[in-house]
């Protein structure tokens, strides 16, 4: 390429640049790393991974099998920090026990759910009509889906793993993103620089993935990571259709749940493991705010 | 818009008819027999066998749905197979309160997420924020059954408190249970309208964030316009779409999913409905709430599309 | 239709607010788990439905609380011949429609329920008979296939119920018309019982009234309203404000709650049902009774009543509860004795336990009890994975024989031994009828049929004594606790039984005020 | 000139946009944006489209590159009907066609870098092989008067003049044959204009540029174009080349307009031809003549026929006016009507 | 015309060393770098530049609506003689867009997308004017009419998208005009306008200006526009004002090499010029490689040692022209003869 211009002459200064995409994702990076809610809900999420890991390594009771029960429902103490339930097993131990399980089954569900209802909703949005019509109808019908027949039909077709307790909680939150990203994706797609895109002859998938897509994550990252938490509580509203943790497997949820009955004269059994899930989806939360932050250009680095 | 409309509506009908096969299929491919929940245990085969030809289930599934389909299209939902009641009429019978309470629930979490996150989004990363953003979370993170105990056990039963407390001395002011007096109503609405207003806290905090560093707000405020203003016109109508998804999908899953606030309030809606169903096998009634549930989240989206023109004449929709 | 319509407004005002000074009269509001399903005596198989239908229809004979037999719509009653009953009816009923009550409508009720078109929930109660007599205007004589001891226990079932005539030919009318069976009675329910139906909400609500011409004595109350309030903790919320008067059922849970409120109580009834583990005898290693002996005595019964029913209901030694007629107190069991388990393990060539599974439905207590067995078979090497199934899956697949081990209970709905035991271990009813541990014992097939036919008591006694001992020795169960019901109860309500098969008995309730 | 190769062709192109009114947003109306106008760009020239504000220049130009579709007409490019490809055909078209986008700001993913933007452009239409795109942006960024320290910030850290430069780079990036530039200097300083400018120049002799420019510096579009096209409300009014244009006009409205330009010669007063009487819309635009309501000049005939683009004496071969009295205008035969 | 003023409060607007900056993530980008300049009441001012040189960000820092990262770092702003940068926001808020209001120059994001035209006119009446709904689009209407937007009632209820950029640039001088304001700052305002609308539009400033002695910061590329519109012209380069003078002096006698290059760099109208234009050559320096000296040394033709090594002040002459550079002054170590005319345009 030769189209060289004399006319204007080279500035004397150019900064040497390194590779612009590992660069931007470093601007991304530095800026979350100066974001303080960010910083707070990554360490968290951290403290969390390394809790799963390595946690049940260390509980001071067997979380499964260690029932006692003379000693149930026993309100926390030195020897039982979180108190007792009502099989006299340790809360504290099953919390830490059930954590890695936890947080998998909301993490996965909306990855995978948020994934594929990304793609439909972007898609829907972005071709409009026919395509737009059909997919989103099919949303609908999701959507009033009962999440309990999806679920009874998983468990017989699939089985009750953990695996497809995730897939139960994931299908049921794909209409979701998708009618989110589909809303979002309307309005931006009709902005100019969507039609610049256009005249420069860039490929759909390039325009919708690389450029309506940034614009329009801060909606994803809110649902997401809120989602968490909803997605926690309906995996434990499937365990009793034989879906994801079965007894005793200590599940957040599950714990939540069975803690119902005692909410009057037991409430700790109830607590810790709820306690728990909102300190997961606020480290999620933070984070998410942090990222949200750290993808808008306009905020300072 | 009105050939959308009409386009939309005329699609309800291929929408209704997957559903119901969808329905009828996926009852029938899971494991349980109504005729055998019904007899309950310990009944002689002979009976369930009355029962299972009562119910036509040993009539070939094609024709089992298609005599499903013909009735339906008549309007006729058919009854119930355990009941031997009308479906129409008890879906009838408990979906306004559904829909009232989901409406209730609707006002109140936009009401107060609208506020919560525009406070969240104009006082970024202050204490009120994080604590706005602790408190959502919170509710959120608490299961319906769980908030509604709470809330009876406060509001309905009472705590007392020492009597030199003022006003909350005795706090049993609400109806623990049923529908129908404001006294019934209030709490139920609150458990529910809870985590729908954390989320639209939340979505409204993130999206009023991406339109207040716009060239248009700043226009308004170059044209001395008060920042309140500035805040719940200007940047709140921009903000909008999302919120409105998410308001259409909460106000949705309300209709379909408030199955744990209705049994703690002996709510008689349809989220107990559905499930007790199908627990029970109950096809017709699944069908038949599957059905009205579908058109009613049809209607809610629509509405929602409607919305997203009105928030932005830019998006069309035809 | 207005959702808010119906009487809970009512309720508000004259469940808590009225201050009268009799004991007549006033409303009582009962606050239940479930709503009734269905209106007639024969469409329906549920608890609920009979709570409310015990109010309205009446049957020949009744069983009071001690499970005994008394005169109700019969004043006597006898075997003729071997399979030959006879009762003599009062003559001096009438129904709340004002027709009469007689033999032919005992005729018309029964036979209806055996009618293969109506399909009726309460066959099984019947089935045995052949042929119904009207021998006289009050004199009415059933026939069965077989000598039938326990027939007048069935007679006292709720699905015993007697329905207007008038009201079952227009419910035959109905059907004609491509109604389904009971729509009618289910919309008018005409019984000749102490109260007459008023109106039913559905999913909420069923009003009663009392039945001012009833031919016995009239019920104290004016009216009864059961309501739905599925959740366990607002049942105890409405009992403690006073919107409900009685909550039925009472969570074991919640009992410190209410015993330590003001002004209600706990009312505790034994009950005729069981809870057990079923083992699937057909399957390895359950084939082996050894094994499941094992099984029952090593498990410690109390940790079950204690962690999950607060230490209410008895341990169970078999599956009959101590107020069924044909109980043996005396007959053997299986202590618990963790050595002696180990032992029979080992001789069952499993000293190194196994590992197997065991099946539950959604049932919290169950859940509960199945992870407790789960941690105490620990002790036995015994590796337990707990499977959740929803009900509809759960009754399919354990009647298809898909599971090692299952969690379920039962209740002798008639209080008597034959349909405790018949059901659950006749090889005839392997599967789906309710033997789910697939037990095939010819001996014990005999020995339960001849006790059924068998017409006189002591005889009939002591077969069921023995049965007790060879279901020891068989083991097809863990049988684990009977339970005991709880009711919540104002302080104000006087006069409440509940029979052992969970009937509230309302005749005699007034509310003091 | 005539015998030059015609690059682009557009023959009755009408771009109607529909007015949606009432609660149920029906199409009440039409907005005529461009009513049937048809002209030819050869390749290597510059055409340059001027004309009043919302009279359809820019329109013209979306259209032309497809971004809207065009209610009706032929847009030949090369020789092939446009209109008629489908989408990935066109994309493939796009790398020779490229527009400079009138509005700088609204045109730029405000979250991508310059740095991005451009090298985005170039992986496209796969204009420049991978290792040397970023000295080609190094070069670009020169090329528009950039600092290669801008080169990793966001649109909105720059001025208005340097947003227009990027997109200016991004239309260049991928060379393309033919660029349609909206208002491309319009935002910019005159020295930094006048680079640009001859810049474009030069790319347009080296490599045989086509320009389809739209501006209304009529000073700019006197140092640029070859050819100028004016635009009258939807129409095309007067079409010639830039000497006849500025010195032989024949329309009304092309007089009316240049005697408007603003002069830097304080000394030199001249008369402005001030246009009067209503401003019409293209809502509903005029019968006749679509200038009739503001022209000075306007009779009956005016009012009722339409005039069609025609060459009379005197006029240069492809020099077209749409005016019924320019021949008498012309003779001073025909003297504006004072109440006009 | 006897030069520029002196300062008093007769100025409707006076400047004093404003520096408004952006702090991003490596540096500080000093947008506008000590930039004085008064505004006459009842005057207008022509502010000219390099693009980039901080015109708009010092009009947006009159209006204290400067956003993260930047920041208003020093010196005053007197309205009326009263310092702006004292004000509280509330106080702002009344002066905004009632007495000073601004044409802001990117016309379709300026715009809010989701209102009709008509209803962000309308605003600016009911919040100053405190009118009705009705009079305020009855009013709105007639400002569109003044703007020259053709069937003011139909455009009135569409929104900015479907209106062309010379029709939002009118809604944009429509809004900021409907209050009267005192100051005017116009940012480009006629860019995007064809000329007989350009002309229209400087028309109806002028007219405004002369019936409510209105003040005018008009920010333009233009100097055509400049030529027919302003009393005085400020020339910006780099964050610094270089020249300001009444308009005669401007157009006869330029004096900054840069105010010079860029005169030449115009393409004119009235003639043919064949070949390429003169341009300024070189381009503007970096932030982080500010020269020391004068920011124009190292595209000035004719600078020296002392321009590469010290940054000149604005020097007031006996006429009130102010300039800022080496070869004015007294220190001046070049030519003394030099003719910035002639030589600048050889350079070309
Ligand atoms: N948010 C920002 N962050 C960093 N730099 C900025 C920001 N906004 C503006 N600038 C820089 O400030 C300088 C002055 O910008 P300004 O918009 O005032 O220029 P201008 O004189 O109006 O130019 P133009 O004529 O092109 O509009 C520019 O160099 C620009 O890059
Ligand atoms: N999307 C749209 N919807 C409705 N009307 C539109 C749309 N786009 C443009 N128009 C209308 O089309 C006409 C021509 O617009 P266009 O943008 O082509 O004008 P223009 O000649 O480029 O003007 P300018 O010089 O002011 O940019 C205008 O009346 C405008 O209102
Ligand atoms: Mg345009
Ligand atoms: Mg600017």
């Amino acid at each position: 390429m030769s189209r060289s211009n004399e006319h204007i002459e080279k500035p004397e200064i150019a900064v040497k640049q390194p590779n612009p995409r590992l660069k931007s994702w470093k601007s991304v990076f530095n800026k979350l790393k100066k974001n303080k809610s960010a910083v707070v809900g990554g360490i968290l999420i951290i403290l969390l991974i390394i809790i799963a890991l390595i946690g049940p390594y260390l509980t001071p009771y067997d979380p499964l099998y260690d029932q006692d029960v003379t000693n149930k429902l026993a309100t926390p103490s030195s020897d039982h920090w979180f108190g007792t339930d009502n099989f006299g097993r340790d809360i504290f131990s099953r919390v830490i026990q059930g954590t890695g399980l936890t947080l998998m089954i909301g993490f996965f569900s909306i990855l995978l759910g948020a994934t594929a209802g990304v793609f439909l909703g972007i898609i829907a949005g972005y071709y409009g009509k026919r395509i737009d019509s059909i997919i989103m109808r099919f949303m609908d019908i999701l959507l009033a889906f009962p999440s309990i027949l999806l679920a009874l039909t998983i468990v017989t077709v699939l089985g009750g793993s953990m695996v497809n307790v995730v897939i139960a909680v994931a299908v049921s939150s794909v209409p979701i993103f998708a009618r989110i990203v589909r809303g979002s994706t309307l309005s931006v797609k009709k902005l100019e620089y969507i039609d610049a895109m256009r005249a420069l002859g860039a490929s759909d998938s390039r325009i919708i993935f690389k450029h309506i897509l940034p614009n329009i994550t801060s909606p994803i990252i809110v649902q997401a990571t809120l989602s968490i938490a909803t997605a926690i509580l309906s995996a434990a509203g499937l365990s009793f259709l034989g879906l994801g943790a079965q007894p005793p497997t200590p599940e957040w949820g599950a714990m939540l749940s069975d803690g119902r009955n005692y909410l009057y004269n037991a409430p700790h059994v109830a607590l810790f493991p709820g306690l728990a899930i909102v300190v997961a989806v606020l480290a999620f939360n933070m984070l998410g705010d942090g990222l949200r932050d750290a993808f808008d250009p306009k905020t300072r680095e | 818009m009105i050939q959308f409309i009409i386009r939309r509506i005329l699609q309800t009908i291929p929408v209704l008819i997957g559903v119901s096969i969808l329905v009828f299929s996926m009852m029938h491919l899971v494991p349980g027999d109504p005729a055998q929940v019904i007899a309950g245990e310990g009944a002689p085969q002979e009976q369930i066998e009355n029962i299972r030809e009562r119910l036509g289930l040993n009539d070939p599934l094609p024709t089992q749905y298609l005599n499903y389909v013909t009735s339906a299209v008549q309007g006729d939902l058919g009854t119930s197979m355990r009941s031997g009641r009308d479906v129409s009429a008890e879906i009838g019978a408990r979906f306004w309160v559904t829909v009232e309470l989901a409406i209730y629930s609707t006002i109140l979490a936009v009401f107060l997420g609208l506020i919560a996150g525009i406070i969240s989004a104009t006082r970024k990363y202050t204490a009120i924020d994080t604590t706005i953003m602790i408190v959502a979370l919170f509710g959120l993170s608490m299961p319906n059954f769980w908030l509604g105990l709470m809330l009876i056990q406060w509001f309905a039963i009472g705590i007392d408190l020492p009597s030199w407390v003022p006003f909350f001395n005795n706090t049993a002011w609400f109806s623990p249970s049923g529908w129908g007096s404001f006294s019934q109503i209030v709490l139920p609405v609150i458990t529910l309208g809870t985590g729908s207003a954390a989320i639209i806290a939340r979505m409204t905090r993130s999206s009023m964030l991406d339109v207040i560093g716009s060239d248009y707000i700043r226009t308004a405020r170059a044209k001395g316009v008060k920042e309140q203003i500035v805040i719940y016109r200007h940047a709140l109508k921009n903000a909008l779409i999302p919120i409105v998804t998410v308001v259409g999908l909460q106000f949705g899953g309300l209709l379909g999913g408030a199955v744990l606030t209705e049994s703690v309030f002996a709510v008689n809606g349809m989220g107990k409905l559905i499930i007790d169903s199908i627990q029970a096998r109950d096809f017709p009634v699944v069908q038949g709430t599957v059905l009205v549930a579908s058109l009613l989240f049809i209607l809610v989206n629509l509405i929602v599309d409607v919305a997203y023109r009105f928030l932005n004449k830019r998006i069309d929709l035809d | 239709s207005e959702p808010d319509e119906g009487g809970n407004s009512d309720s508000d005002g004259d469940g808590e607010g009225t201050s009268e000074e009799a004991a007549e009269g006033g409303e009582l509001v009962i606050a239940n788990q479930s709503d009734v399903v269905s209106m007639d005596p024969a469409g329906s198989n549920d608890t609920p439905s009979s709570n409310v239908q015990a109010n309205i229809f009446e049957t020949l004979v009744t069983l009071d609380e001690n499970m005994e037999l008394q005169p109700g719509l019969a004043t006597e009653w006898e075997a003729v011949e071997d399979n030959v009953w006879e009762f003599k009816l009062r003559d001096d009923v009438t129904f709340h429609d004002g027709s009469e009550f007689n033999a032919e409508v005992v005729k018309a009720n029964i036979e209806r329920i055996l009618d293969e078109d109506v399909a009726s929930q309460r066959y099984f109660l019947y089935e045995m008979v052949e042929d119904i007599e009207v021998v006289d205007d009050y004199t009415v004589r059933f026939t069965t296939e077989y000598p039938f001891a326990p027939f007048p226990a069935h007679i006292a079932h709720n699905g015993g119920g007697m329905t207007s005539l008038e009201v079952i030919e227009a419910d035959y009318e109905a059907m004609e018309n491509g109604e389904e069976p009971g729509s009618y009675i289910n919309e008018n329910p005409i019984g000749t019982g102490f109260f007459k139906f008023d109106s039913w909400n559905s999913g909420s609500e069923v009003r009663l009234v009392k039945n001012e011409d009833y031919w016995g004595e009239p019920a104290h109350l004016d009216s009864v309203v059961f309501k739905v309030v599925s959740e366990a903790n607002t049942r105890v919320a409405e009992l403690e404000t006073g919107d409900s008067h009685i909550i039925d059922p009472l969570g074991p849970s919640n009992m410190a709650q209410v015993e330590n409120s003001e002004g209600i109580h706990v009312a505790p009834q034994e009950s005729v049902s069981v809870s057990y583990i079923g083992f699937n005898v057909e399957k390895e290693p359950f084939d082996d009774p050894n094994v499941r002996q094992a099984i029952n005595m090593a498990i410690d019964k109390s940790q079950i009543i204690d962690g999950i029913y607060e230490g209410v209901g008895i341990p169970a030694v078999g599956p009959l509860a101590p107020a069924v007629y044909g109980y043996d107190e005396d007959a053997p069991g299986l202590e618990y004795d963790l050595e002696e388990a180990k032992q029979l393990l080992a001789d069952a060539g499993y000293e190194d336990g196994f590992s197997t599974t065991l099946w539950t439905n959604d049932t919290q207590e169950r859940i509960d009890a199945a992870t407790n067995v789960q941690a105490q078979l620990q002790e036995l090497n015994i590796d337990v994975e707990v499977e959740v199934l929803e009900w509809g899956t759960y009754l399919e697949r354990t009647a298809q024989g898909d599971h090692d081990m299952f969690v379920l209970g039962w209740s002798t709905v008639t209080g008597d031994a034959d349909y405790g035991l018949y059901p659950l271990f006749h090889s005839e009813n392997i599967g789906e009828p309710g033997n789910r541990s697939f037990l095939q014992d010819e001996e014990l097939d005999e020995m339960l049929e001849a006790a059924r036919r068998e017409g006189d008591e002591e005889t009939r006694l002591q077969l069921y004594s023995d049965i007790q001992t060879e279901l020891t020795e068989l083991a097809p169960m863990l049988y684990l606790h009977h339970q005991e019901f709880l009711l919540g109860v104002n302080d104000n309500v006087q006069g409440l039984t509940q029979s052992p098969t969970g009937i509230l008995q309302l005749h005699d309730v007034s509310l003091n005020q | 000139m005539n015998n030059q190769k015609v690059l682009l062709k557009v023959d009755d192109l009408k771009q109607y946009f529909p007015i949606k009114g009432g609660f149920f947003g029906r199409t009440v109306n039409h907005v005529k944006a461009v009513d049937d106008i048809s002209f030819e760009v050869y390749e290597g020239e510059t055409l340059s489209i001027v004309g009043e504000s919302g009279c359809g220049k820019s329109t013209t130009g979306r259209a032309v590159l497809r971004l809207d579709e065009p209610t009706d007409g032929k847009v030949e490019f090369d020789g092939t009907n446009i209109l008629e490809l489908n989408k990935k055909e066109m994309n493939k078209f796009r790398k020779d066609m490229q527009i400079i986008f009138q509005d700088p700001y609204a045109s730029i993913n405000p979250r991508h870098t310059v740095r991005q933007i451009l090298t985005e452009a170039m992986e496209i239409q796969n204009a420049v092989p991978k290792h040397e795109r970023n000295d080609r942006v190094k070069e670009l960024m020169e090329t528009v008067g950039l600092g290669a320290h801008q080169i990793d910030r966001h649109p909105h850290e720059f001025s208005g003049g340097q947003r227009q430069r990027i997109g200016i780079a991004r239309a260049l990036s991928v060379d393309p044959k033919l660029i349609i530039a909206d208002e491309a200097v319009s935002a910019l300083d005159v020295s930094i204009q006048a680079q640009v400018i001859n810049l474009l120049k030069k790319l347009q002799r080296e490599f045989k540029l086509t320009y389809l420019f739209i501006s209304h510096d009529l000073g700019v579009v006197r140092h640029i174009s070859d050819r100028i096209i004016v635009m009258y409300l939807g129409k095309v009014v007067e079409i010639a080349d830039k000497k006849s244009l500025f010195t032989n006009n024949m329309h009304p409205y092309t007089k009316a307009l240049l005697s408007a330009i603003p002069s830097t010669d304080l000394e030199a007063k001249k008369e402005r031809i001030t246009l009067k009487g209503d401003v019409p819309s293209p809502i509903d635009p005029p019968e006749g003549c679509r200038f009739h309501t503001r022209c000075p000049f306007a009779t009956d005939i005016c009012r009722t026929k339409v005039p069609e683009l025609r060459n009379t004496e005197g006029m240069k071969d492809g020099h077209r006016a749409a005016c019924h009295h320019m021949e008498a205008i012309r003779s001073g035969e025909h003297q504006p009507t004072v109440n006009a | 015309m006897t030069g520029a003023p002196n300062p008093s409060y007769d100025n409707i607007l006076e400047i004093k060393n404003l520096q408004t900056s952006f702090f991003t993530k490596d540096l500080e980008v000093k947008a506008v770098d000590g930039v004085s300049f008064n505004i006459p009441k009842g005057k207008v001012l022509g502010v000219v530049g390099e693009s980039g040189s901080g015109k708009s960000i010092t009009s947006l820092s009159v209006l204290r609506l400067i956003e993260e990262p930047g920041k208003i770092k020093g010196g005053e702003i007197l309205f009326k003689g009263e310092n702006l940068l004292d004000k509280s926001e509330a106080q702002m808020r009344k002066i905004r867009g009632n007495e000073i209001s601004m044409i802001f120059q990117e016309p379709m994001t300026s715009l809010n997308p989701t209102f009709t035209v008509g209803q962000q006119i309308s605003e600016s009446f009911r919040i100053h004017e405190g009118l009705g709904k009705k009079e305020a689009k009855k009013k709105s209407i007639e400002m569109l009419k003044l703007v020259g937007i053709p069937s003011p009632e139909k455009r009135i209820n569409q929104y900015p998208f479907e209106l062309s950029g010379g029709m939002r640039q009118r809604v944009m001088i429509a809004i900021a005009l409907a209050c009267n304001p005192e100051l005017l700052i116009a940012d480009e305002p006629t860019t995007a306008l064809d000329v007989t609308i350009q002309a229209q539009i400087l028309d109806l400033m002028k007219e405004l200006q002369e019936k409510l002695d209105m003040g005018i910061l008009l920010i333009t590329h233009d100097l055509g526009v400049v030529a027919e519109t302003c009393d005085y012209v400020a020339v910006m380069y780099c964050g610094k004002v270089v020249e300001f003078t009444d308009k005669k002096t401007l157009f006869t006698e330029p004096k900054h090499p840069y105010t010079v290059g860029l005169m030449q760099s115009v393409p004119q109208h009235d003639q043919d010029v064949d070949g390429d234009l003169a341009v300024i050559r070189g381009s503007v320096p970096s932030p982080a490689d500010m020269p020391q000296g004068c920011r124009f040394a190292p595209r000035c033709p004719f600078a020296t040692d002392l321009c590469r090594n010290k940054l000149p002040d604005l020097e007031t002459d006996e006429e009130g022209n102010q300039i800022r550079c080496w070869i004015y002054s007294d220190e001046w170590d070049g030519d003394p003869e030099v003719n910035v005319h002639e030589q600048s345009k050889s350079t070309s």
